[in-house]
């Protein structure tokens, strides 16, 4: 049993197997269930730090399947795969806890359990994807895994939301297809090697159909990465429950997009090539209007939840600019916001669904003094929100801050600009809520309230966020640590930029 | 003999612009059941035509089953609809066109009649003189175990259709009972006329499809001519009021049905044993296999015949449908 | 011997014809076993062409097969036709109702 | 030309205008009953006319006795028929033609 | 043992077999649905001992009667009948799965007959080298379809079925008369000798012209599609599933096997051939606009049929350059498609007994009440729509690849439009699965069978999208599509 082939196999069948048991368990086996759930997610992250341990002392993990002739699945673990795949394990193991108190007593909990790991099976499968053909089928199976979670409530108004994620996502997918199969019959490989390096000997007449691919593949992938005119989906998706909202539409499928992007400039195209050709430019402009754009919007919605998603399009930008600045520092900035971005949101979102879950607060305006009502829930919003605006102990200040230098260090000095004006905006959506929240006095009764006896509310709901509060903070504080992502970032750009 | 030939070739000119004539008429004239006696009469003709290109195979099967049952099946198959149609109520349409077809009513004879004109011209350029498969036939007439050549083709060199065929034969009977009965079949009283037609006709009937069996052998006859001569038989005595009432669903008769089609694949089977050939008949044997096939297909052909021209599903059938 | 060949043609084409042409089932019916006719005649008319008396006789062997596929064919098209007439009171397709 | 072929054709030339005949009446006369008269009679003896002048020159017996066979076989099934028809179009009440 | 297996006579047992098993099912009706099951099962089982035989010593003929090609008939097996006849198998077990749940016992005395027979005549269609025996196995197939498509009675379904007979038999007298030019002009009926025989005639181009418009009748391509939604639409699930999945695409096979063989290298210059991938692309969008109009779900499926017929027809002007990949990739779809939307038309069934209609628009929590059927549904959805892992996918990935590399742009946007499309009116439907129907009604229970037979065949059609390998080499035994001039 050669460990290095079978383990990347091993960590994506661990929560495709809970998954699909769970499909198979009647509605009422709700201790199986749980227990399932936890075991699956506890397995994974140990087998996440089984694979973390063995690629810093330079293991190398790879499973290939031959699926056609001259293509193969392939699942690699790379550094910066790693740094996506512990981020999901941690934040799925959290989310299940507070996925369980949260739909205590609602109906279908096994589809949604089954559908739930199937959707971080397939966030596992994009990380771990060692070439563009394996990153498709999983990022294809992500649409279909997390479209039943959006459509869970089986409402009217879930299924036009569910309509409308498909018609982008869909159409996302088809885009990729098309520039997956024809950079395939121009080079002949989709492997991600570190520098890209086929993409270059290809002669020069092929340049302008380069771009074109490279314009379908960035589409393909800002469906998902919520680029500017292709984000029309998550704010519809937040109709979903709110575990939904906080893994998915926070961290699995945003980011997968982003980490598509990622992917196709550093180890398709790889970096210079990339420049030569000139796309790294519009790629920056478009993610710095989208950063503007989605905090501008952030600024009007009332709905805590709707606030929240424009915010995330914002953010996840901030990757795609990190990336498409094309310096090393920026780079480093890029890729561990991808981390940093994911720990505060998935805070705000659970702390959203805490206040929605035992207040039934889900407008900013009905959130007077609810810091009064329940501090602990507050205190982690407050940390995830100004780690979002960038201040300094929490990790969104980390990621700020290389971004700026990286701009610097490349000369693109317009970014430190977009920087500090979105810092701004960030900070304009942000504080009157915390303001609200804890300077003004509590209305005398909430729209319905559950009361849980001396504690705020159940501890599974409460602990959850309180947790990826520390974890942002100690990103933050802890940044220059051995297994920081920090420190990640720096091996991948390392990987990325410099010949070994 | 000059005046023969051109006694002859009017004669075949004749024939076939009547052919074309009566085609044409009997597609096109108001009246239904004009329509269908006149496609009797047409395929009375078309049975002359085939005397006249030297195929009495062919004539006889066009004669009984082209001509005959078909034209049987088609006047029940009136009667039948106008007794819906009394009971209905719907009104009685004359040659009224179909409606999906009215925008290009004009295109169609056109098209069709380049379609015709290039037919005929593929048909003229084909070579004059072409033996096809003649002479293959001619050499391996000798180890198909009978002297006649159709029925050589027919059971031995092309079995494998035959085989088919009856299968076909088969499932149309199904179809048929599948779609159950459609309307309750009013008691014709026979009247003494066509009793006493039946009772002097159905021997000789049966007698003379026994001699088709027979002489298919050597001469123009066989199973199908054979089998749909019974059919005949049995047509007339349907005709007189006879029904098998529950016998139909027992299993002897539905052995009888089976017989033909089932007796040839079981014998594909079997030689396929014996001599590593699906239906590779072994010579010295062939004739009297043949002959053996033909009896149960005769059979069954005759009854499944009558079993369409009835076109009641056995009673068991009907009960939990 | 080509002059019945044509004939066939011109069968086949006025069976084809009537099929398009008429809505009545009866006719489409007789259209389509004008048309197996037109065809049968060809192929049993060019067969004539092997140069001695003795035609070729494959061909006779493929109408006899013919003939009786047609027959069954218009077994079934009768009952089915039938039955329809039983189930909507007429015995045409009618376009009105598409689905 | 032998005797015999003279007698045959003499023989079949009568048959055929006795069919001649039979479709004149088939032709001109006014009602059904009055045609079903002529077709039966008449073409009855022009067929049997024709099938004895075939007989003298058919070579076998087996194959003369076949034709007279067909003779008898023709007589009786039209004898039966047209007393259906007739009775049939009786039935559908076409009154008999008056002048 | 091996030696046995080698030589056992698969081809014989492949055709005789549903005969002789439908025989006995007409026999003694009381054992019928457990005959017919029995025999379903061995004729699968032989289509694997055939496989096996083919892949060791090659291509398979066996001249019938021992007479030899031109007098007697040739039975052929090769790479491509191998795909069909596996299709025909997989289909055929979870049909008749299905059919033993579904039919009451007056239905079922009936249904099994007419059915085995149907089988005997796809496997003899996929065997025969002969092309007067193919109008004999066309015909033995039409009429038993149309008798299936029958059975059910009601109004929409005799007319559906009466619309199918005319259109089959017409299908079959213009193929007929193909034959007959085509034996009248070489001699033979056999297709090698045809092959070697043709030469560009007018002979050649009227026979091409009349079998093509007849099969494409037959396999409702385009502008010939009229009887296809009415026939499948309102046919009972189980035989719409056979016919959308199995016998559209016999008359496909055929159509493919006489260009491959006879009328190809005649008649391939392209107009020809566009004229084929402009009837396809003009079916893809026309078919999946109509599907997406539907209110009804059988109907929906039935014009989705519609759509992926073309997909086929897709591949002529692609294979005109590249050959092999070009046909691998349309068998590839075919099989894929057969598989789904088999499982589509059973999950719908499941569907309509559940809950007593097929409208879409109400179809009340189908997705708690009726997991498996909804699953199934989306499955045999994710292959049509050509969503990775399966073996729609698949199939589209070697198409899409063959005509980028030919710089074909109007059949890539044609084909990832009909995908799209494809994706609109699936999802149309798996939304409505998770909603509430305005006025909930009573359900009646779905038998176990019925529901895990749909799902097992939708599940067969995701995994053909991991077994490419095996499969495209099984494809090309005896290289049916030419020799390989690019690897495929």
């Amino acid at each position: 049993m050669n460990w290095n082939t079978w383990l990347p196999v091993l960590v994506v069948i661990s929560s495709m197997l809970p998954g699909l048991i769970i499909f198979g368990l009647a509605e009422h086996r709700v201790r199986l269930r749980t227990i399932l759930n936890l075991f699956g997610a506890v397995v994974k992250l140990f087998l996440v730090g089984w694979m973390l341990w063995g690629v810093y002392h330079g293991q190398h993990f790879e499973t290939r399947l031959m699926l056609l002739p001259g293509l193969e699945l392939v699942l690699r673990a790379g550094p910066l795969s790693l740094m996506f795949i512990t981020l999901s394990s941690i934040l799925w193991l959290v989310t299940t806890i507070y996925a369980i108190a949260y739909l205590e007593d609602s109906p279908n909990r096994s589809r949604f359990f089954g559908f739930f790991s199937l959707c971080v099976t397939a966030t596992i499968g994009v990380a771990l994807a060692g070439n563009l053909i394996t990153f498709l089928l999983f990022y294809e199976l992500l649409t279909l895994a997390t479209y039943p979670l959006v459509v869970h409530r089986g409402t009217e108004e879930a299924r036009r939301a569910g309509q409308s994620y498909l018609r982008y996502t869909i159409f996302g997918g088809a885009l990729l297809l098309i520039g997956t199969v024809w950079l395939y019959s121009l080079t002949g490989t989709l492997e991600f090697a570190p520098q890209g390096g086929f993409l270059s000997e290809i002669g020069a007449e092929h340049h302008t159909s380069l771009i074109i691919i490279f314009a379908l593949l960035i589409a393909g992938f800002g469906v998902k990465a919520a680029l500017f005119p292709l984000h029309g989906w998550l704010p519809k998706a937040m109709v979903a429950p709110a575990p939904v909202s906080a893994l998915l539409h926070a961290v699995a499928v945003v980011k997968a997009g982003a980490f598509g992007i990622v992917r196709v400039v550093y180890d398709v195209f790889g970096v210079e090539f990339a420049t030569d050709l000139g796309v790294t430019g519009p790629l920056a402009w478009l993610a710095a209007f989208t950063i503007i754009y989605g905090s501008l919007r952030a600024l009007f919605q009332d709905d805590l939840k709707r606030r929240l998603a424009y915010s995330t399009i914002s953010q996840v930008s901030y990757i795609a600019l990190g990336v498409a600045i094309a310096g090393p520092i920026a780079a480093i900035g890029g890729i561990i916001h991808l981390v940093h971005q994911g720990l505060m949101k998935i805070t705000l979102f659970f702390c959203a669904g805490n206040l929605a879950e035992t207040l039934g607060i889900h407008k900013i305006s009905e959130m007077n003094g609810v810091g009064k009502r329940m501090p602990w829930t507050m205190a982690a919003f407050t940390i995830g929100a100004f780690g979002m605006i960038g201040a300094p102990p929490i990790a969104g200040f980390v990621s700020k801050w290389y971004l700026g230098t990286g701009a610097l260090e490349v000369g693109q000095g317009w970014v430190l600009i977009v920087l500090a004006g979105s810092s701004l905006l960030n900070a304009a959506y942000f504080l009157p809520i915390l303001h609200r929240a804890w300077f003004r006095d509590p209305p005398n009764n909430w729209p319905h309230e559950h009361d849980f006896g001396r504690k705020e509310t159940a501890w599974p709901l409460l602990f959850p966020p309180i947790v990826t509060a520390v974890l942002a903070l100690a990103a933050g504080i802890l940044a220059s640590a051995p297994f920081s992502p920090l420190e990640w970032g720096q091996i991948v750009a390392q990987r990325e930029f410099y010949k070994p | 003999m000059e005046t023969l030939t051109l006694l002859a070739l009017s004669f075949d000119a004749l024939l076939n612009l009547s052919l074309l004539y009566l085609a044409w008429i009997l597609l096109n004239c108001e009246d239904l059941l004009k329509a269908i006696v006149l496609f009797v009469a047409f395929g009375l003709l078309m049975a002359l035509a085939w005397v006249r290109l030297d195929a009495p195979d062919v004539a006889l099967a066009e004669a009984a089953i082209g001509a005959g049952l078909t034209g049987a099946l088609l006047l029940t198959a009136l009667a039948k609809l106008r007794v819906i149609e009394t009971n209905k109520g719907t009104t009685q349409q004359l040659k009224q066109d179909s409606e999906n077809f009215q925008t290009l009513h004009y295109m169609t004879p056109l098209a069709l009649l380049l379609v015709a004109i290039g037919l005929g011209y593929v048909v003229f350029s084909m070579p004059p003189i072409s033996a096809g498969l003649s002479n293959d036939v001619a050499t391996n007439m000798g180890n198909s175990g009978v002297s006649h050549s159709v029925t050589a083709v027919l059971l031995n060199f092309r079995g494998y259709d035959t085989l088919l065929e009856m299968f076909v034969l088969l499932v149309s009977l199904l179809g048929v009972w599948s779609f159950g009965s459609t309307t309750s079949q009013h008691e014709t009283t026979p009247g003494p006329v066509l009793d006493t037609l039946t009772r002097r006709l159905v021997p000789v009937l049966i007698l003379v499809a026994a001699y088709l069996l027979w002489v298919g052998a050597h001469a123009p006859g066989g199973a199908f001519q054979a089998g749909s001569v019974l059919a005949a038989a049995g047509v007339l005595l349907l005709l007189m009021g006879w029904r098998p009432g529950g016998y139909l669903s027992t299993l002897p008769f539905r052995l009888i049905l089976v017989a033909g089609p089932g007796l040839f694949a079981i014998t594909a089977a079997l030689l396929y044993l014996l001599k590593g050939q699906l239906l590779a008949f072994p010579v010295e044997y062939a004739g009297i296999i043949i002959f053996a096939l033909e009896t149960t297909a005769t059979l069954s052909i005759a009854v499944i015949l009558a079993a369409l021209f009835l076109s009641e599903p056995p009673h068991s059938d009907k009960e939990h449908i | 011997m080509y002059f019945y060949a044509l004939i066939g043609v011109g069968l086949f084409s006025v069976g084809l014809y009537a099929l398009i042409n008429y809505a009545h089932l009866l006719r489409k019916i007789l259209a389509l076993n004008v048309m197996g006719s037109g065809i049968f005649l060809i192929l049993i008319a060019l067969a004539k062409r092997t140069g001695e008396t003795q035609p070729d006789v494959v061909p006779h062997a493929m109408v006899i097969t013919g003939i009786v596929v047609a027959v069954s064919a218009t077994a079934l098209a009768l009952t089915l036709m039938l039955k329809l007439a039983a189930e909507t009171g007429r015995a045409e397709l009618s376009e009105k109702d598409r689905d | 030309m032998t005797l015999i072929d003279y007698l045959s054709t003499i023989l079949l030339i009568a048959g055929a205008l006795f069919f001649l005949a039979g479709t004149l009446g088939l032709l001109r006369f006014p009602d059904i009953y009055t045609r079903l008269h002529a077709l039966t009679k008449a073409d009855n003896v022009g067929l049997g006319l024709i099938v004895i002048g075939l007989a003298l020159q058919s070579e076998s017996l087996a194959s003369a006795g076949k034709l007279i066979l067909i003779w008898l076989l023709v007589m009786f099934a039209g004898a039966s028929v047209s007393n259906l028809i007739a009775s049939g179009a009786l039935q559908r009440g076409i009154r008999l033609w008056k002048r | 043992m091996e030696v046995v297996f080698k030589e056992f006579p698969w081809v014989a047992v492949l055709i005789l077999l549903p005969l002789l098993g439908g025989i006995v099912c007409f026999l003694f009706s009381g054992i019928a649905k457990f005959t017919g099951l029995m025999t379903v099962f061995f004729t699968a089982l032989s289509v694997l001992g055939l496989g096996w035989q083919i892949f060791d010593n090659g291509v398979y003929r066996h001249a019938v009667g021992g007479w030899g090609a031109p007098l007697g008939i040739d039975l052929y097996a090769d790479g491509l009948s191998l795909l069909m006849l596996a299709a025909t198998a997989f289909v055929a077990l979870g049909v008749s799965v299905y059919s033993a749940g579904y039919f009451e016992r007056g239905y079922s005395t009936r249904f099994w007959p007419i059915w085995l027979f149907l089988l005997g005549a796809l496997n003899a269609l996929f065997l025969t080298a002969d092309i007067f025996n193919l109008y004999v196995t066309l015909e033995l197939m039409g009429l038993a379809a149309v008798a299936l498509a029958g059975l059910a009675g009601g109004k929409n379904a005799l007319t559906g079925a009466m619309r199918y007979l005319l259109a089959t038999l017409l299908g079959s007298l213009v193929y007929l008369l193909g034959v007959a030019l085509l034996y009248h002009g070489f001699g033979t009926v056999d297709i090698t000798l045809l092959a070697q025989r043709a030469e560009a005639s007018p002979v050649i181009w009227a026979a091409f012209g009349l079998i093509a418009a007849g099969l494409m009748l037959k396999t409702a391509l385009f502008p010939l599609h009229f009887w296809l939604p009415p026939a499948h639409g309102s046919a009972p699930p189980p035989v719409s599933a056979l016919l959308s999945a199995l016998v559209v695409k016999a008359s496909f096979y055929i159509l493919l096997r006489l260009w491959l063989e006879i009328f190809g290298p005649l008649v391939s210059n392209t107009d020809v051939s566009t004229l084929f991938g402009l009837l396809g692309a003009a079916a893809i969008l026309w078919g999946s606009v109509q599907a997406l109009r539907q209110t009804r779900l059988k109907l929906m499926i039935a014009y989705s049929t519609v759509a992926q017929i073309g997909y086929l027809f897709l591949a002529f002007p692609l294979a005109t350059a590249a050959g092999v990949a070009a046909w691998s990739a349309a068998m590839y779809l075919a099989f894929s498609h057969a598989l789904a939307k088999a499982a589509m038309f059973l999950a719908a069934g499941n569907m309509l007994r559940f809950g007593g209609h097929d409208r879409i628009s109400d179809l009340d929590r189908v997705v708690q009440r009726l997991p498996l059927a909804a699953a199934a549904f989306a499955l045999a959805g994710m292959s049509i729509m050509g969503l990775p892992p399966s073996g729609g996918f698949i199939g589209k990935w070697l198409m899409l690849e063959v005509a980028i590399k030919q710089g074909r742009w109007e059949i890539v946007i044609v084909m990832i439009l009909g995908g799209l499309l494809a994706a609109a009116y699936i999802f149309k439907v798996l939304g409505h699965t998770f909603t509430q129907a305005p006025s909930p009604h009573e359900s009646k229970a779905v038998p176990a069978s019925m529901e895990w037979s749909a799902l097992l065949l939708a599940i067969a059609a995701v995994l053909l999208g991991f077994l490419a390998i095996p499969v495209l080499s099984l494809l090309n035994i005896g290289n049916p599509f030419g020799i390989s001039e690019v690897t495929p």
